[in-house]
């Protein structure tokens, strides 16, 4: 039942914790996730998704970076190195790689950051630096970005009283980094993605969002984790799961009117 | 076809093979419909040939749209599911699922539904001389559009009404499956029974509902949603041995089987065979561990036919408490 | 007497205390029948001054000796139990046990049953003049044995005789409770508070079972047995809700409860208060913590009295699918 | 929710395991025994009873001996130092003390052991050594009496294949003992019991037996724990909790047909 072993579970401040996990998982895309069953029993039941946050060296496994908000992540937060869990994935499209580093805009709010680790890190120094937005309430928060600083990307952080970086959203950053030809990657509360996806349609930027759904299966099935979209403007509107079709949808298929 | 020719397994062990009412199966695990896709989203995480039969989503004459989102709820020990029944609609399946399903030694049962009795019989006609569907499994749990959007599958009158219509309809196995939602699920077996179904399934979600209390709202879109994984086995497997005693075609156990042991208390009970639902969300592979598992079991009371266990519940002398309420 | 007047708890920050049509009660948190034992043995475990009411184990005319063992088995996220309404009857309830209970303050109710619609009314008839109880609960989940064991509780008509006989017997708060057992709840109802009750708990257990695959066995002696617990929650607040739709008497929600938050579900689909059960085996003083946990979450919510959140449960617009078959 | 911490976890062998919790019970008998919630989730949903093996120095809390047979054991099985569980007891009656040790015959099989060695030890020194009569299936839960031994307590094993102690079945070593005036205390297999029992009865030696029901409230409330039982052989039959009128009864009151 269980395919992947604990190596560390990490305290990073607050309720994040940083996980690795020994796993022969292959074929890795960044912004895919997978499901893990945090426990043996039948409750918590199911799988709880996570993004992969960073691929160990050799492949040998994967770091998720989790915030602890419920019962099935507080468990998480209880295991111990050489505890057992069981891992499915890679799961779902992922982001698109940008040619040129420097067109990337990442745009992320609270544990919204995760999926990005391991595509910043992969560009770093391949150029141009990405530049990543960050929307902080906590400075627990502030802290997630440190490995983004130390694999050389370009950080700017918000928070909503200004204790650390700019005061206000993260949206107000956004305007100046809203220059044609870049591409701009989202990932984060409703909210955000929706201001994000409309300043992103204002200047004519491409850009792409990471959507969290309640999940049961995570591979397309059940078709629980359902949002509505609408590939072509012409188009009929209708059902894409978060899982399968995305995390990653192009923000202007979203119907975003159906949240 | 005599029994022996299809019931030994790879394994050369011990005999899996069952026969629901003419649907001969490999092994007595089948999918549950709904939760295992069209099959072929399984195949990269099992052997789909080992499975007694897939069971393919709920399919109506028309795609559906499914109900907005939310759609799913985890609940302890169980999911609370309002899909809605989205699906590709029968053509599709036909066209562009059937295809790759065929590939596989695995019998495919087609699960049909309709908001009129017409709709389910149109269905079943097309699938009918679809090369590849072994059976169809009617889901009656659905709003009767005619009957002001009263559940078929509660009505013995209007679920007799949809088997006949199925029945006449069709040459395939007719599979009928049905709600956990009456009062007396033995009206319902003789019900559908009597209106010339070869087989039938049980049970398909309890009806049930969560609330988010900080929004105050309901969770799910559609307020109510189906009950589904182990904490509704208890409930599917007294609804399975009550069915037992007054069918005359064979019965297919469902509801919140994830082991071995689960399958076993459905088949012991008296099923002739089981599915496997939610438990695929679990791990993809759980119906295969359930097969195993059965194998195991009888090797290890030395029982050569899984024939031999069907039915063979042994009952204290008088019950204590006849009707059931025993609390 | 005016709400305020009975509403305030010992906090004095929120006010909890409800009126169950005419019951009041000091906060809307009561223990479940046959959970609680006759209350006194929780004594050591929490002060039970605490606790809104108190339901006892169901009480008979004659004591009763109850079923055979086994009696319970755990299942996932609940229990099967099947006691068999062992009690000591309703004479020796009186003179042993209601003279310990009357020394708190809390309310005192008499869960009764019987076989016949006499009974009912005998027991009901006993306990009118016992001073300490404040209220009977009607557990119409019972054989029925002048209709060949067929519950009382799924035949709105067998249901409503009973409510009737009862009514008349005694003087004291009328609380009927409702099995789940039954496709449409909506109906038994309508039967009840036609038939004159003053208020409406549900859910009793769902009837279950559980094979012991080793012996091929059922882990029962009854064979079936009573389904509790977690497990059951979604059910049963799918069907308060749906009880909540047509009701015009208070609704006392039952079935699942664990938590605060599982409390506030019941509530905020529209149960005026509810009954910790199966909870109490887990934590004994499982009932104190859901009344902390509702004030907490009230305070945090600005919520400063109860019975503004009874039944404030928004739910979507047009539900796509309308009949509560939501696959 | 979790009122007690786990010392130590210690794997005695097999599936054999002693564990210490501390804990702040209170007014404990031997024979006694305790409902532990092993998870804080809801599956396993009910508290598993394990009968007190010993109390720990200056009361701090409890040792219990398990096996493990199923999920609830298991899962405590891989509990470590530090992890809480929640603990509720001392429940039921336990067994009364006897005035003269060597007169006390315990007989236990498998892991039927684990009540009688806080018993054992309270009489040890204090004047002719008690017996305990035990009946084993593995060289594991033949490890099991050491403790017995190492306290002075008179340990007679038999196995069924002769393979340690004697040859046969524990009822066999115990006519020699069944002396006028002494008791009989036995906990164990069904058939056992009943065993002992019946070869106690027909010597005319007290014999008290302590029983295993399945539990769900261990307080007796939920009535589920029933045995029959007849207090006097005039009396009718009724049924006795087994978590509250026992789990120690005189062997004379259960009506061993009825199981
Ligand atoms: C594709 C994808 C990727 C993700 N990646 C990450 C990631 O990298 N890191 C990360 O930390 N998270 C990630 N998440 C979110 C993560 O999956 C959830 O936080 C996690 O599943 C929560 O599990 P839990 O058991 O701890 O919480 P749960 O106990 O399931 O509850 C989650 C939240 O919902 C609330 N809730 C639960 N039940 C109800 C109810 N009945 N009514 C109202 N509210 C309820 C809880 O209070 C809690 O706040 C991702 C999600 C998706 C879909
Ligand atoms: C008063 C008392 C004192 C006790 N003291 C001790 C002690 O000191 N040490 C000790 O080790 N044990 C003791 N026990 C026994 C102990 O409580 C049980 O072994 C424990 O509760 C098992 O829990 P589990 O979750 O591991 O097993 P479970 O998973 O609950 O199962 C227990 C056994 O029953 C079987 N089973 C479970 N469900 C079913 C079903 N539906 N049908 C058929 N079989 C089923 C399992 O396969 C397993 O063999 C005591 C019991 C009592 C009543
Ligand atoms: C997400 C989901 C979708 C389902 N869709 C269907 C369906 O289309 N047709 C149907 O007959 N049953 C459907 N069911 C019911 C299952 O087939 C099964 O009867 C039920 O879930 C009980 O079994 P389980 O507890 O093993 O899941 C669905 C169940 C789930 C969880
Ligand atoms: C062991 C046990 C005994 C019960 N006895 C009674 C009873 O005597 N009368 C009654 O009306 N309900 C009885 N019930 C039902 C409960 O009162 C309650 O309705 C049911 O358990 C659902 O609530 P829960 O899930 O919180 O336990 C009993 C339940 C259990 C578990
Ligand atoms: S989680 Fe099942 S379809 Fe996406
Ligand atoms: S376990 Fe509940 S009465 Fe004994």
């Amino acid at each position: 039942m269980s395919n992947a072993t604990v190596i560390y579970n990490e305290h990073v401040g607050g309720p994040f914790f940083r996980m690795a996990l020994r796993w022969k998982g292959r074929g890795f895309r960044p912004g895919q996730f997978v499901m893990v069953r945090v426990s043996g029993a039948l409750d918590p039941l199911l799988r709880r998704p996570f993004g992969i946050y960073d691929v160990l060296g050799g492949r040998k496994g994967i770091e998720i970076l989790y915030k602890v908000v419920g019962r099935g992540t507080g468990m998480l937060s209880e295991l111990d190195p050489g505890d057992r869990v069981d891992v499915l994935g890679p799961l779902g499209n992922g982001f698109p790689m940008v040619r040129d580093p420097g067109s990337l805009v990442m745009v992320a709010g609270g544990i919204g950051v995760a999926p990005f680790f391991w595509l910043a890190k992969g560009m770093a120094g391949k150029g141009r630096r990405p530049v990543l937005l960050y929307g902080a309430r906590t400075k627990e928060e502030v802290r997630l970005v440190r490995p983004f600083r130390a694999v050389g990307v370009r950080v700017r952080v918000t928070t909503e009283d200004g204790s650390v970086g700019s005061r206000g959203l993260v949206t107000d950053l956004l305007d100046r980094e809203l220059v044609e030809g870049r591409t701009v990657y989202a990932c984060g509360p409703l909210g955000m993605l929706m201001a994000v996806s409309e300043a992103a349609r204002r200047r004519g930027v491409k850009c792409l969002v990471s959507l969290e759904r309640a999940m049961a299966c995570g591979i397309g099935v059940c078709l629980g984790c359902a949002v509505k979209t609408r590939p072509h403007p012409q188009e009929q509107k209708h059902y894409s799961m978060v899982c399968s079709d995305g995390p990653v949808f192009a923000s202007e298929e979203i119907d975003w009117d159906s949240f | 076809m005599g029994r022996t020719s299809f019931s030994m397994t790879a394994s050369g062990k011990v005999a899996l093979g069952v026969d629901i009412g003419g649907l001969k199966l490999k092994n007595p695990v089948m999918t549950a419909s709904g939760t295992f896709g069209y099959g072929i989203e399984f195949s990269p995480y099992m052997d789909l040939n080992r499975l007694g039969a897939v069971v393919v989503k709920g399919l109506s004459l028309r795609p559906r749209d499914g109900n907005p989102a939310p759609r799913t709820i985890e609940t302890p020990c169980g999911m609370l599911n309002a899909i809605g029944l989205q699906n590709v609609g029968v053509e599709a399946f036909i066209d562009e699922k059937l295809p790759l399903l065929r590939r596989f030694s695995t019998r495919v049962v087609a699960n049909i539904f309709g908001e009129t009795v017409r709709e389910y019989s149109e269905v079943a006609r097309r699938l009918d001389g679809a090369r590849g569907v072994d059976a169809v499994e009617i889901n009656i749990s659905c709003p009767n559009v005619k009957k002001g959007g009263m559940v078929f599958g509660t009505d013995p009158v209007e679920a007799s009404k949809v088997v006949r219509a199925v029945r006449k309809a069709t040459g395939l196995h007719v599979m009928t499956k049905l709600s956990p939602n009456v009062t007396d699920i033995k009206v319902m077996v003789k019900a559908v029974q009597d209106a010339g179904t070869d087989s039938i399934s049980l049970v398909n979600t309890i009806t049930g509902m969560a609330v988010d209390v900080e929004a105050r709202r309901a969770v799910l879109a559609t307020t109510v949603g189906g009950l589904s994984g182990p904490a509704i086995r208890p409930v599917a497997l007294r609804m399975v041995w009550e069915a037992a005693q007054v069918a005359r075609v064979p019965i297919v156990g469902v509801g919140g089987i994830v082991t071995a042991r689960d399958a076993l208390e459905f088949i012991i009970a008296g099923a002739t065979a089981v599915q496997v639902g939610t438990a695929n969300f679990l791990e993809p592979d759980s119906a295969v561990k359930v097969i195993d598992g059965i194998e195991d079991y009888m090797k290890r009371h030395g029982i050569r036919d899984v024939n031999e266990i069907v039915g063979s519940l042994k009952t204290p002398g008088p019950r204590a408490n006849p009707t059931g309420s025993a609390r």
